[in-house]
């Protein structure tokens, strides 16, 4: 049982990842990168029911609320950054803010 | 003018004996087909999953129901508390008035106007109606039964439609969904009222979540368990309800349900006066009536909720308890629920019509800097308690609820202004004579 | 306005007890609990409007209201009305609609044949009444103006004459009509104007 | 297998490729229609794959809807509706973690994420919210080069989880876990024994993130109410 979802959260890690190379607004970026934790923390707890050897644990569910709790700080700081970018260039568009690579 | 007949009809109606005749009919009628279906369904109540079943759709019917009642029972009171009678013209009493108008939302003209967002101007009102639905899965309605045609030894039925070991986890999740129909219906509507509203119902949601979380921790602590029919098995064992151990927790929860459910004195996403509706400015006919079924059954969720957490459920002193297990011991318990659900609704409605709304930033207020830290304090002097194994000792867990009150006023008296005192960052009004 | 006019209010500084804010919440449902089972006054206070109407001794100003209107008739019996169109050109609503015939009377060169108003348009604001030269449309005090259709809320000649004979005690005309230059009935139109003589 | 797998996979990236925003509208709906057939050929797969388990059906409907939703928030042009279709998404992996026996989880993700974290993004994106579809929503950049990459990822991906999970395919299903599955007290114990330091710096994360949060947006003085209102 372990392989479909192992299978599934790298489809969903994957599908993230090109999410956030290709899209431009910040906000589905960072959504993106949400899209990507969803694939983590599936195969995380696919590992600790269906452990390799020995007994299912808890551990995998207990990396994954670790893994939420980073999710949560992530979107918090983004959303500030966010919106705060957005107040000052009104735009939304991740090329806008090349100036940031420049100097 | 009018129409001689429809006259008549109202006359009719109007009398007691005939609404109350039609009442009983009805309810006669039910009664004799359930009953001559009895054989058809026996088998269904004896298993778990078929009798859950069976609970869902009579709750289901049951709820839908009594929010159509409700707003009747709500414009009943806002005229009594207004010198008014309410409605009386439908029907005895006003008792047809829910049947009015539901006739009336369905023959409305649905309007979908040009600019809004489509399909999710039409997923709004679904959404709202069905997160305030969904709630009622967990709800342990009569505590366990047992049939009369069952073996002695078999175990007990519960009346819940899910006895989820999560518990009122559930319920945070199901409750924090409401948000979305609010939210998307302000988005989609296209429209600044609207679009206010939305805005409005987000933060004050994401707001109130904390303490009526903080407040739902109180409890866990208190019982250690989760799940709801522990809960209230727990509170009818020792005949000792949560209310009396922890009423600050009590207040956090009520108050946050009240601002979950968008009533007033929080019913600021839809402000009629500033916001000409909020939300639900564009929405005409039957989708309105599903916002408004949603937060009347968003409220009956709440109720319930509450009465499971510090109300005792089912359980009444002198009255059947946990270990009474028979068919009408199961029928007084969901009467005694029902009726607890009930009171707490009129409250609910008490309230909204005699508190005046907040202000935006009084609301915030209200949330981030007094309920979040009174739910934070109480919270820590139950940890404490617990480690002293004291949580259910009813003088310990008051002790502590009075010493976080005399906190509370003592740092209420050292400052200067109440937490619902004008916006800080206004000028002050100086109208002083100037000579 | 002086300076010496302007009443400083302080704000009342709030106990600690205040502060919580839940005494005035309990004393708030309180006032509203004490009103909900106040039925005297609710008897005394609300007029169960269809069966039991308001008797007017006098602070109602019925005489003000403007409700349904009504043409008057003259003291013959006849409709006042001189099919002048000022009160359709008066009426910001469009509401009125006349079509003038010429008069069988010889006091006047024309009479309505036709007076409709829709009421469900009208606006109530009583400048045909001000508009009219002689007195002959009035708005009642009555305010049951109900129906099922919206063609029965069109009212035409003959009903507005009947309002006239229902409001006939309620309202009475105030002016004698103008037609008749201070006279009653046709016997003063010897001394009538010139050019009302002329016609006869 | 692995050819097929490659195959599928191929086709995915050539079906995302073509449904990506900025393309014709008939070039996106035949992007769409590849999509599904490499959805429905790899579904085929991993259920043949799975051993007659009892929740098969289960698995292959949410999984179905957790792919089908991935792949409409990267395409919408709508950022709402990309925000909407994440909460499908978590909706989708919530039943999964039901099915892994983590209902404590799946409920701890659902009030965390849907509740709260996706509020504050649908809060965020209306307050950023323009009147017509802005230009870098309806245009995506370099969606060659970023399906590419990433369907090589993937595949590369999926090989090697199926070279590392051949041995143990083999051993028998692990027994479902213990008495009572994903309760609190199971997830609890190791948080505040084993890994008891761990979350205590993840505490101090949040409060870091917190403080930051509010810092950054406290930047401008106009804006300090707002902040106020949001995680």
């Amino acid at each position: 049982m372990l392989l479909p979802y192992l299978l599934l959260g790298a489809i969903l890690f994957v599908l993230g990842l090109i999410g956030f190379v290709t899209r431009r607004n910040l906000i589905i970026m960072f959504l993106c990168t949400e899209m990507m934790f969803q694939g983590i923390i599936l195969n995380l707890v696919a590992f600790g029911r269906y452990p390799l050897k020995g007994a299912p644990t808890f551990d995998g569910q207990v990396f994954a609320l670790f893994l939420i709790a980073v999710a949560a700080a992530e979107a918090a700081l983004a959303l500030a950054l966010v919106v705060l970018l957005y107040r000052y260039q009104g735009t939304l568009d991740a090329n806008a803010y090349r100036m940031l690579k420049d100097e | 003018m009018t129409d001689p007949t429809i006259k008549r009809i109202e006359t009719v109606l109007r009398k007691p004996a005939v609404i109350f005749g039609a009442g009983a009919a009805i309810l006669l009628l039910v009664t004799a087909l359930l009953a001559l279906a009895f054989p058809l369904y026996k088998p269904l109540l004896s298993s778990q999953f078929s009798f859950s079943m069976i609970v869902l759709a009579v709750m289901l019917v049951l709820i839908l129901s009594a929010t159509a009642l409700c707003i009747l029972f709500e414009r009943k009171i806002a005229g009594f508390t207004q010198d008014r009678y309410g409605p009386n013209r439908v029907g005895f009493w006003g008792l047809l008035q829910p049947v009015a108008d539901g006739l009336k939302f369905l023959l409305k003209e649905d309007i979908i106007p040009r600019h809004v967002d489509k399909p999710l101007f039409l997923l709004a009102p679904a959404l709202a109606l069905a997160a305030s639905l969904l709630g009622f899965a967990i709800i342990p309605w009569a505590g366990q039964v047992r049939w009369p045609w069952m073996p002695p030894d078999a175990p007990p039925l519960s009346t819940q439609v899910a006895n989820l070991n999560v518990g009122f986890l559930y319920l945070l999740a199901v409750g924090s969904l409401s948000v979305y129909g609010v939210v998307l219906a302000g988005y989609a509507s296209n429209n600044k009222y609207a679009f206010y509203g939305g805005m409005r119902a987000a933060a004050q949601m994401i707001s109130y979540e904390l303490p009526l979380g903080l407040g739902l921790l109180v409890v866990l602590l208190v019982s250690g368990t989760l799940q709801l029919d522990q809960i209230v098995q727990q509170q009818a064992a020792t005949g000792v309800w949560n209310i009396f151990l922890h009423p600050i927790a009590f207040f956090l929860v009520l108050v946050s349900a009240l601002a979950e459910a968008n009533r007033a004195p929080f019913d600021l996403p839809e402000a009629e006066q500033e916001l000409v509706g909020g939300y639900h400015t564009e929405y005409s006919a039957m989708k309105f009536a599903m916002f408004f079924l949603g937060e009347y059954a968003h409220m009956i969720t709440s109720s319930a909720l509450i009465v499971a957490l510090f109300f005792g459920g089912w359980h009444f002193w002198g009255l059947p308890g946990p270990e009474n297990v028979t068919w009408w011991a199961m029928l007084i318990k969901l009467a005694v629920y029902l009726t607890k659900v009930a009171l707490f609704i009129a409250l609910f409605m008490l309230v909204r019509w005699t508190l005046p709304r907040f202000r935006f930033d009084q609301l915030m207020r209200v949330a981030w800097q007094s309920l979040v830290p009174i739910g934070v304090a109480l919270l820590a002097a139950t940890a404490a308690l617990t480690y002293l194994g004291w949580q259910r000792n009813v003088w310990a867990s008051l002790a502590a609820n009075l010493l976080l009150l005399a906190v509370l006023l003592r740092s209420a008296a050292r400052s200067k202004r109440p937490v619902t005192a004008r916006q800080e960052d206004l000028p002050e009004i100086d109208v002083r004579p100037t000579t | 306005m002086r300076d010496d006019d302007i009443i400083v209010l302080k704000e009342p500084e709030l106990t600690p007890a205040e502060r919580l804010y839940l005494p005035q919440i309990l004393d708030g449902l309180k006032t509203t609990l004490r009103h909900m089972f106040d039925l005297q006054r609710r008897h005394a206070v609300v007029h169960q409007y269809p069966e039991q109407t308001r008797e007017d001794t006098g602070e109602l100003r019925t005489a003000n209201y403007h409700g349904v209107h009504r043409l008057n008739k003259d003291p013959d019996g006849r409709v006042a009305c001189v099919a002048c169109f000022m009160c359709s050109t008066a009426c910001p609503a469009h509401c009125i609609h006349i079509e003038a015939g010429e008069s069988p009377w010889p006091d006047r060169e024309k009479y309505p044949v036709q007076f409709d108003i829709d009421e469900l348009r009208c606006i109530y604001c009583g400048l045909c009444e001000e508009a009219c030269p002689v007195d002959a449309i009035e708005l009642t005090p009555l305010y049951e103006l109900v129906s099922c259709t919206r063609e029965e809320l069109i009212l035409d000649k003959e009903k507005l004459l009947q309002i006239y004979e229902e409001t006939k005690g309620i309202k009475p005309r105030r002016n004698p009509p103008v037609t008749d230059y201070g006279l009653t009935g046709t016997q003063g139109l010897d001394v009538a104007e010139p050019n009302m003589k002329r016609k006869v | 297998m692995p050819t097929l797998l490659i195959a599928i996979l191929t086709l995915g990236a050539v079906g995302l490729f073509l449904a990506m925003p900025g393309g014709r509208a008939d070039t996106r709906r035949v992007g769409w229609v590849v999509l599904a057939a490499a959805g429905a050929v790899l579904l085929a797969l991993l259920l043949r794959l799975v051993p007659g388990a009892d929740p098969r059906g289960l698995f292959a409907g949410f999984a179905l809807v957790a792919v089908f939703a991935a792949l409409r928030v990267i395409t919408h042009g709508k950022p709402v509706y990309s925000a909407l279709y994440f909460i499908l998404l978590i909706f989708a992996v919530t039943g999964l973690l039901v099915l892994l026996e983590a209902t404590f989880l799946s409920m701890a993700l659902v009030i965390i994420y849907a509740g709260a974290i996706l509020v504050t993004y649908v809060f965020v994106i209306m307050l950023a919210q323009q009147s017509r579809p802005a230009p870098y929503d309806v245009k995506s950049r370099e969606p060659v080069w970023g399906c590419l990459a990433g369907f090589l990822l993937l595949i590369l991906l999926a090989r090697q989880i199926e070279l590392f999970l051949v041995p143990a395919q083999r051993t028998p299903l692990p027994a479902p876990i213990a008495e009572a599955p994903g309760t609190i007290e199971a997830v609890g114990v190791p948080l505040l024994t084993e890994y008891v330091v761990a979350i205590q710096i993840i505490g101090l994360l949040l409060l870091a993130a917190l403080v930051g949060a509010i810092a950054i947006a406290r930047r401008r003085p106009t804006t300090r109410a707002e902040s106020e209102g949001d995680e």
